[in-house]
């Protein structure tokens, strides 16, 4: 395993000082707790966001603080959701007497952990806290006989969302069904072409021969749907928008779509692959409004890509153009 | 008395370091179906209920109750809410601590596993481990039997549970793929069960 | 080799058209010169500024085409410069009457083809070109004898607060004096864990054991200064910084220091490795202004870092301050 | 005469295809010390040359300086502008084409590449391979000659540069690691040597 690390279990809090070096304008970190605010969380009114999940996804979703976006982000240890003390200690503390929204990925641990929290949370603090379980990933099927779909690319473009409409001062009703809005409409597929390493294994959490790419990928290192011969980009990239697009209309309204790096991708493959994958789009009627190339909800190292495509209406548009500023993604400030 | 505080807090230990030395087998086998920290989630959580001193407790209960939430704040991922609500309702079901008592704290920590985590026997969880388990338990007649037949039922659901495909947890998403690939939290579960019979038993007590 | 690519041959025509599809609000793409030029080139009254390289250092040069910072990227084949035809062609369309300056790596390809063009854009056309050589790597030692040290990771902080200083309306000669002001301030080290594989050449450019990293790496994959054995990420941090502050005095005044991934290293070990430089740094007597931590200037999908250390003056860090507006670097708008 | 429009083309043919035979030894030779891919830049760049038609050329010194040009259009890197300008340097030097004014050629094209790349001999780069084969062909006395002394001191230079610590060009960062490497760019100007000698002789031109 090679990795610029210094102890296996120091990454999460090691990184962390980075991230309060880098980015003490716009954040602080409560070490102790391992949970990203807001500079000026709470802000009195605005309904709190928070979100949270193993690390190893970043920028996701330490990187998505700030303005515009989530008040608090509870880093787990790799690959492992966070603890409810987190989400209960976050809660009250971004509450600024509107509420609070747990944005949780799909997981089982995630789930249970934010569960507890809220459980928690209301019963000791009476802070409001609705949830929106983001599940996204077409890779899993039978989902009804199973965990469910995995929550991936769309809580990205969910916490971006959502973060404007509570920035706007919608009340937690209001950002709920923004929230449900979303995650209703976005769908996302994934690849690997190289497996990831959780620094306390120390060694690749799955196997692929030189030639074997893995289609499905969930973005813990999780084995995906099926093993495949390598092939070429626009290869690929038909066998991601298919299953998204026989999973949910897209035609007829405009569409955010990501083209998103696991994390050891170089970004001249993303933009290649997005070419490829908006040219299928295109083709099938979709028209590609808003679009994002890089990395933003990544597995470690792993080499690979995901796909996610958002059908949007007027008001999603508008929220997605909001102003945003976040150590991971900025615009309009 | 098969649960004192004394007894607790030396099953507690002793699952600690059986945890310790086979984190690494627990994560290579969460590698194979999930996502490699089946062992380091454990260990993290049961170093820190390791480290609570017995005599800082007025009895079992209390330190059971202290050692549920110490796993819940420390390990995460879904052995976290699920260990720890398993300690939380056996430390409020284990009244004065005998034979009976015992089996009653089982079925209240299998019941709060259940119902925090939707499994059903044959989903290829700790559930499957845990069910036969405490049915076992509670079928046999000494506190040592029933502690030795629990540990065995747990290793025998544990190995029915591997040909299994996973219906619940991150190794669902593998669907076919995910069977011939015995469950990490199944072995947990077992070993916790098999230090139950090493610590708690002793007819006398 | 595992890429998402369709054909080596390909690779950079085919991202382009993924480059123009992302990001045709800001940038348009002449495809048959492989020009990213800024939407609105040429401004007239402006001094246009045009950068170049081989590609597979994304997001650099191509993504900090924009507002406030580059006019025109001339994108060469992978890891090879590009051609006087394509910087002539540049010259010419973003020409606003104000001149054009020329940022150039310190590699004697970038070089030679960027004099021929100066030389023919001048002769054919009339333009004044004024030109910038960046030579910060301090891992090239004997750089009297050699072709001299490489540009690295300040063209980056180059490219931004010269387009600033361009935007706000100086002279070639006052933007080329900040250019010079820039370089001379500025120095950097990288070093890998892992080589990366030209898609021409389909095998890893150098070797590396698993338990060995590389230190003095450039951005093309040519082997570094020395190897060495894996060490933990404190110690990878000292050795980054001591040839830097041995270089240059870079006390008592602001500094701006990027952490820059080399393409395939997570987020999460970037940001604890520049949680780490920091910590030397400061403990040197430094004062960090301003940072970036992420994967500015790549080499393909090599594992590693490089650090960058500028120092500033009210004047370099106003500038850094201004707005920017292209894919790779954005704040202010 | 050595050099018409005909051996000319026949030449830069022969070239174009031996650089496609011989990219993928070129390329790893450039991967040990350089960035690999100094074989596609050369493969690319004579592929286009391959495509000019002599027909479409007055004479030996307006294709040969096409060729320059289109090499600089094409190849990028350091090879694209040195080969180019020697071409270019060479075409306006060619005159009536026959031993003297070919050694006048390549004479002019060295030093082309000497003005653009500043490198000096011992510096391990092609200039270590082609200065001992103009001179080379200086001193010998007939065409034929001439141009197998200079396909022979192309590849002596070539060799004695392998043991050296290169001074220009990407090797050079490399310092003493780029010893006992052989330089691609001096392995592919005598690939250019040896492919004139095939095409350019012949003592009744
Ligand atoms: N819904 C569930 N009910 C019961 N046990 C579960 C459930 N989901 C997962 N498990 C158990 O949890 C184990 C995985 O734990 P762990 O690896 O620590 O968490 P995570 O899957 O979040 O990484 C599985 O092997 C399985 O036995
Ligand atoms: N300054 C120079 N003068 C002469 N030849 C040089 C010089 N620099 C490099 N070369 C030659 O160019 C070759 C490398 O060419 P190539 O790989 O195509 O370009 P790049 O180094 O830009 O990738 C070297 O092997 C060397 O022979
Ligand atoms: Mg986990
Ligand atoms: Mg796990
Ligand atoms: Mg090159
Ligand atoms: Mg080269």
């Amino acid at each position: 395993m090679k990795k610029l690390i210094n102890d296996p279990g120091d990454v999460v809090a090691d990184a962390l000082r980075g991230v309060e070096a880098a980015h003490s304008d716009r954040v602080r970190v409560d070490h102790e707790n391992k949970i990203v605010y807001r500079k000026d969380a709470p802000r009195q009114g605005k309904v709190g966001l928070i979100s949270g999940g193993g690390s190893g996804h970043e920028p996701m979703h330490s990187g998505f603080v700030g303005l515009g976006m989530l008040d608090a982000a509870c880093c787990g240890e790799v690959f492992t959701s966070p603890v409810p003390d987190q989400m209960m200690a976050a809660t009250t503390a971004v509450d600024g007497g509107a509420g609070v929204l747990h944005i949780v990925k799909n997981y089982t641990g995630d789930v249970m952990n934010f569960e507890m929290a809220a459980e928690m949370a209301e019963a000791d603090s009476g802070v409001r806290v609705a949830s929106i379980v983001t599940d996204d990933d077409v890779a899993v099927q039978d989902s009804l006989y199973t965990a469910g779909r995995r929550g991936v690319g769309v809580t990205v473009l969910l916490e971006k969302i959502v973060g404007a409409a509570a920035e706007e001062g919608r009340d937690l009703d209001a950002v709920l069904e923004v929230a449900k809005k979303v995650n209703g409409n976005g769908r996302s597929m994934g690849m690997a072409l190289t497996s990831c390493t959780v620094p306390a294994a120390g060694k690749p959490t799955f196997e692929l021969a030189d030639d074997e790419i893995e289609m499905g990928i969930g973005i813990h290192g999780e084995p995906g749907r099926q093993k495949k011969p390598l092939a070429p980009a626009r290869e690929i990239a038909q066998e991601l928008v298919d299953p998204i697009l026989a999973d949910h209309d897209f035609t007829g309204a405009p569409a955010i779509v990501m083209l998103n790096g696991m994390g050891g991708t170089p970004l001249i493959e993303l933009y290649l692959m997005f070419g490829e994958v908006v040219k299928i789009l295109e083709a099938q009627g979709l028209s590609v409004a808003r679009s994002l190339v890089g990395n933003y909800i990544t597995s470690l190292e792993m080499a690979g890509c995901s796909l996610t495509v958002l059908r949007t209406d007027d008001d999603l548009l508008k929220l997605w153009d909001a102003p945003v500023n976040t150590p991971g993604l900025r615009w309009g400030c | 008395m098969a649960v004192t505080l004394e007894t607790a807090h030396a099953w507690l230990a002793d699952y600690a370091s059986v945890i310790h030395d086979n984190a690494d087998l627990l994560t290579d086998l969460d590698r194979q179906i999930g996502d490699a920290d089946h062992g380091s989630n454990m260990d993290r959580g049961m170093k820190a209920v390791a480290a609570l001193e017995a005599a800082d407790f007025d009895d079992a209960a209390a330190y059971l109750k202290k050692a549920g939430m110490t796993l819940v704040s420390t390990v995460g991922g879904a052995s976290g809410p699920l260990y720890g609500t398993f300690l939380l309702r056996f430390a409020g079901a284990v009244g004065d601590g005998g034979k009976d008592a015992l089996g009653a704290a089982l079925r209240a920590g299998l019941d709060g596993v259940l119902q925090r985590g939707k499994a059903e026997v044959g989903d290829k969880t700790m559930v499957d481990a845990l069910t036969p388990a405490v049915e076992a338990f509670e079928a046999a007649g000494s506190l040592d039997e029933a502690l030795a037949a629990a540990a065995s039922a747990a290793a025998s659901g544990r190995d029915a549970a591997t040909p299994l495909v996973a219906r619940k947890g991150r190794a669902s998403y593998l669907g076919e793929r995910s069977k011939d690939h015995q469950d990490p939290g199944a072995t947990s579960v077992t070993l916790l069960l098999e230090s139950a019979a090493r610590t708690l038993g002793g007819e006398s007590a």
